[in-house]
């Protein structure tokens, strides 16, 4: 066992547990004040009922066999480690580096939990909380969990068998969860009002503070993900670092050409754009490589996020333009960019450096086929599962209910109340109804807003 | 001059204003308002213990207007704010007796 | 020494640090918006004031003699290591897993300092400031600092004698947080138009913002205590997280049961009940164990904040609810839900599995023990504490000035002037008054809100 | 190599760069609500543009012959190392502690992104962003980087000629960035309506949460600039800890006696204050002398933010008087209170003791020559600078544009947007215009608030 | 028609509310307003500046009445505002001209 | 007794409140407020969609005066707030009926 490592992947593992309030503020922030915590709410309950899944079955289905090393046709983990049985803390290390299975258990647990809460973004200001929530249990069952596996476990067949690279995720994460994304845009339709009420952010510094964290805790999903605080993990970091920094530029030039201005919404976006792209790309790359997957993932998605007005579908908060065309461009473009050297030190699955640095063409076709194949998978299922959903329970607030706010409609609850000091003005029309009986007033409540 | 208050559901404001730039009027001030009525607010809970929010948010909406127009603004608005659902508001007209532009001191309708 | 347990509890000190900043914005969020900085300046200034005593002589009366090891009858640890004297940085490590002295120094202050932080939440909107820092020093040094010999040194007598299992401080943090928090709401009494004005949260988000930093911190705070980077740690690593996650679903279950709702509030303070319940049993269960403690603690906790309605007490942000009945049940369910496994390999002071694990009820005897003596200590210290302090100087602003508002009248400040852009209401009334000679009108201020 | 040492590095810069986003806070919550986005954005954009620039060439201009150690006349590091070229993963490590090179580019990278960053606070609400932009970039090339070769790498001259103590950063870091702050100050002179208008922190929690982010990143930034997680990490660790607590007390104490009140902008006033002043002499003091050193500089510095009205320069959010002054104080402290034991320890550059501790005044001499030299070089150099780009294209937004407000002007965004739940004032009178032609009424705007 | 303007401290709201309620008013409009009188500001201080706030925070409460009621309603509401201490506001009637409910187009009295 | 509203520039308040207090007033309650008019909006754009806002920040003042005071005062206010640029506002006269000082209940001038 090492300790170093251990350590990292443990440091690694709260790192990306952080990312999902990041997450949940940097979409919460560019929602209307009436629906943040809404927006809150669809990521914490990620976190919940997440872990508990992963706990009773998860990790079993994602990386049950994973030190069991068969030749790569794997396409899940089991049920043999159910509940985490039998991986003891003394149990032996998961694969070389010494860090013990428990602690990556913990680590990748982490990233089932932000991958469907990515999704979230695509449906704010509309969603039941208790449909979005099964949809969270059923996807990640029976998407996140195999997809994981088929990607992340050395014996999963995207990894062994197709040679794909993908180190923390560009397939498994954030295609994964922006081609769901857009199924469930699809099955929910539009916002009330769509492109005739204005929908600004409410709380813009709150998108830099999720901005802010998600790139802070990025470090542990991608550096971590060497399982190692060794030269790799080195390089993985601050190629991380590198591909960020170049998105947020290209994002705000692309901004600044097409609507004259460097915003602040752009340069938070532009960064999460980074930051996904390199996801799959930052073990493969050099940092100049990762300065240009940077650079064109960013005015890439900075492009992108229009096409949802030409092509008339409401991915609300644009994880489409962001997370499935971002982690599109990274995939693919490792198919340009991978070194040797890194690919030589890092990957063991057979993979080969990319179209610049003498690689041929074949890991950009390898590439595009993972992508392809997580991208049709999940979309397809998401699809299916929403409309369900949607039949069975109702996926979406009522349109009265939409206007008046899903904050108050589903958690009965406004997320401020600043009235001025001294004496505020919207609670003092309230209160405290344990005395009074405010049930017959509340089912009278819903008339119109 | 005429003052005509409304006092109206938020999201009818760009229709109300709409409506009068089609009438002619330019001018308007609006405020932030709660209102208290047959509207019944909502009930929030926190950690349990209910809280009856029973101000609705509303806007109020203000324009001085000549005494010819004052009637016909007054159903221009109503007509533009109405939902026909409970809450729609209230619409009043007051007596004005000077009215002064702040940039020029014009006074009287050439101050709107 | 070990470089990468030493590392561990290094980070784990800074993410324990994070906590209280954590603590601030999920107390501070939950006050109106005329207390907020008064509650944010009542969580930092423990930092700033255990931190000096710490080092002072807090860490020798807590730790002063704990590698002597004599046979569990030490009640403190004398002031040997006055001014941490004599730990040079070279100094031998602290106990067995090789990290140096000063550094457990650094992370048994982050510990001290959270603790008298908790109980803030009990006396929002009504204290005085100056009370207060008094309150957390003398508490600090008569209560926290001797609690933490008994619970956490390895020759404390609730640790080596009682054989309790407390491995992050279920009792010597939230127990003992819990009943000062307890004793101080009945010495300061209930807040003006207490269940007549509502008093709800002025900013939910920043509720959210404030566990999701403790939840990220209390990784360190759990899986820290372990003082190394082993299968130790990152089992208490998964098990924090599981509890966490089952208690979050714990408690919205009952929220939607008894208020028909999901809340946003429910979900973050079913977080930290869980997080409390699970940090003395986390290296005492499994898995399996801490889901079950979490959903237990967070629907219990659910249940229990309405004790004060019942009771009579203005526990105004529920500590006592949630620390001090958390705390307790999970000092408890160790007694039911601790494996042999667990209990064989963390455990060197003769703790025993739990009645579910074929340990008898000997272990739960001892538990309800040590969880008894912490709280009658601390609620009956506290108590006479708060009630000295409240005669001789006053523990609670005036009447005027709680309606008026903290911030205003302890602090000279307001917390928020979001007046519209391009000019300002508020402040437009105001003037620089280095110029004029506002003490005069400050004097004559205080007529009434 | 050493993997407890590297993760901690990595850890430390992950940490490190947060506190960028940490500092947007701090700062962003001190100005008005209409100029809280440009102030994040200044600081996000060094994160940005500084990364790209540190890959490129400021890693090799700093640091680039760290590890060919000349005899200490070394002014600047070459381009040798461009682009991180010749560093590979699995490159030798840097210096002696096992950490690779390459972990350290991260490391080091993340303190040549906040040290612009703090200069910003001097000319909030009315700087033009491409002209703050272009600064950034030229003053972090000039300034930043030959600065962080003379004071951090092991052959610069301030450190291995002059024998310097700065451990991490109180001339390199905040010397440095005060005194560009002062130049900056002098060049775009004084806001619109200084000292008549009312220029009150907007969200005053946003300062805090700021400050809390800050004390936790610069655990990286202090302990991890030891590259390693042993016992002079651990002590630079408590010592920080240590230094901010006194010197929030410090502040406290000097505001409490001249305003009356203890006010939460000092208290994050002042912890700031302690973090400056340590970072230089958090490895050359004991946590006795931490404490002395935190105590001076808080109520050094709260007495010398009043300096800019007496001398009558808008330095808007005290970098002068928080960083500059808090720079010098740590440094020339380290004369007075550096031990032999640690100095003995942790420093090879022939580095001596301080006054208090037998080692007479050639250390404070020392401390003075190198805070001097650093203080000058980066005054002359930033004003110069900063004449010329104001010139050339202005540095400052028009007056009208400046009391419209910063971000709508430059950004075309406003922060906050609260209006009623259920319908919305201000966006009610907004329409997306990509159906109707903004762009006309867009150039007509400007017509005064 | 009158329109009644009551000026008030914001703590009182609730009990004119009720007192309006109990006299058979069940529609009022209120808006956040900050007051100038001889009831003082105060001062805060933010890193040794200090700032005299001189603007009292007020709620501006709308009430509508028949002709005959508006004098006792102002009774009514001045009455639930009062604390007889410095800064309880203003009230004043104001004639109205005349009075729609938005929803249905109602006049006059029936329209409130 | 007349009721004088002015809407007026953020910024012009403070001189508002002190020419009113240099000529002897010294009451008044301010709202915020968004005005539209001649003056134009701004156009904010969020991940490359334009959004109009044509509201302006505004500030709505009220006086209550005398009636021999009224027109004078209305000439105060317009000439404090005034800057000759476009979207400087209005100010309007409205008569007052009667007017209560809520803590004394004292009516007319005396209430002031
Ligand atoms: N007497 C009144 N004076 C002033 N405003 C009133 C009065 N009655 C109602 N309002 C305003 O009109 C709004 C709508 O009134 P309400 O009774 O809810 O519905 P409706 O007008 O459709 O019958 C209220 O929220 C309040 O703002
Ligand atoms: N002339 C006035 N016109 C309009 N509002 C006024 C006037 N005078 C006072 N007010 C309002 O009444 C409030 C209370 O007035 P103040 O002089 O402080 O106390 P009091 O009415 O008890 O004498 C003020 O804050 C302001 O909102
Ligand atoms: N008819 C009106 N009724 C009420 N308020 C008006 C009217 N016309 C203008 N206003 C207010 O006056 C403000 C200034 O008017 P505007 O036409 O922009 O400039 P100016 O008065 O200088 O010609 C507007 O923003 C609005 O608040």
């Amino acid at each position: 066992m090492d300790t170093g490592n251990t350590a990292f992947v443990l440091v690694s593992s709260a790192l990306v547990l952080l990312m999902t309030p990041g997450l949940a503020f940097f979409y919460g922030g560019m929602v209307r004040a009436k629906s943040v915590l809404n927006m809150l709410m669809m990521n914490f309950i990620c976190i919940a009922v997440v872990t508990v899944l992963w706990v009773l079955y998860g990790w079993s289905v994602a990386f049950g066999n994973a030190n069991d090393a068969p030749d790569g046709s794997s396409v899940w983990g089991g049920f043999k480690q159910w509940a985490l049985h039998d991986i003891s803390m003394m149990d032996g290390q998961y694969l070389t580096t010494g860090v013990p299975t428990i602690a990556v258990v913990a680590f990748q647990l982490m990233f089932a939990i932000i991958t469907p809460a990515l999704i979230s973004g695509a449906i704010a200001d509309r969603a039941k909380f208790t449909a979005w929530t099964l949809f969270v249990a059923v996807w990640s069952t029976i998407v996140y969990f195999p997809v994981a596996h088929w990607v992340f476990s050395p014996n999963g067949y995207i990894n062994a068998k197709l040679h794909v690279m993908d180190f923390a995720g560009g397939t498994a994460v954030h295609i994964n969860a922006g081609a769901a994304a857009l199924a469930l845009a699809l099955v929910l339709g539009k916002r009330v009002a769509w492109r005739k009420d204005p929908m600004r952010p409410h709380n813009v510094p709150f998108v830099m503070l999720g901005a802010g964290l998600l790139w802070f805790g990025w470090f542990g999903f991608n550096a971590g993900s060497a399982l190692a605080a060794n030269g790799a993990g080195s390089m993985v970091f601050i190629n991380t670092q590198a591909a960020t920094a170049a998105a947020v530029i290209g994002w705000l030039v692309v901004e600044k050409i097409r609507d004259g201005h460097f915003t602040t919404l752009g340069a938070a976006s532009g960064a999460v754009a980074g930051l996904v792209a390199i996801t799959p790309a930052c073990a493969s790359v050099s940092p100049l490589g990762s300065l240009a997957i940077g650079l064109i993932a960013g005015a890439v998605c900075a492009l992108a996020i229009s096409l949802k007005y030409k092509l008339g579908f409401d991915d609300s908060l644009d994880v489409v333009g962001v997370h499935l065309v971002g982690g599109i461009v990274g995939t693919l473009l490792i198919g340009l960019f991978a070194t040797k050297e890194m690919v030589g030190t890092v990957y063991t699955n057979g993979a080969e450096a990319g179209l610049f640095y003498g690689g041929g063409v074949t890991q950009l076709g390898r590439q595009a086929a993972g992508a392809g194949i997580v991208l049709v998978y999940s979309f397809v299922v998401a699809f299916a599962l929403g409309f369900v959903i949607d039949k069975v329970m109702g996926f979406r607030v009522s349109e009265d209910d939409e206007v008046t706010g899903v904050d108050q409609v589903e958690h009965a609850e406004t997320a401020y109340d600043f009235a001025t000091m001294g004496g505020s003005l919207r609670p003092a029309g309230a209160g405290v109804a344990t005395a009074a009986p405010a049930s017959p007033a509340a089912t009278e409540t819903k008339v119109d807003a | 001059m005429k003052l005509i208050t409304a006092v109206i559901k938020p999201h009818r404001l760009d229709d109300v204003k709409n409506a009068l730039q089609a009438y002619g009027v330019h001018g308007l001030t609006v405020t932030e308002a709660s209102g208290y009525g047959r509207q019944r607010g909502h009930t929030e809970v926190y950690r349990g213990a209910e809280y009856q929010v029973d101000l609705v948010p509303k806007v109020r909406v203000e324009v001085v207007a000549d005494d010819d127009d004052a009637e016909e603004l007054l159903e221009v608005i109503v007509k533009a704010a109405r939902t026909g659902k409970i809450g729609d508001g209230k619409a009043w007209v007051v007596p004005v007796e000077s009215v002064v532009r702040v940039r020029t001191g014009e006074r009287g309708p050439e101050a709107l």
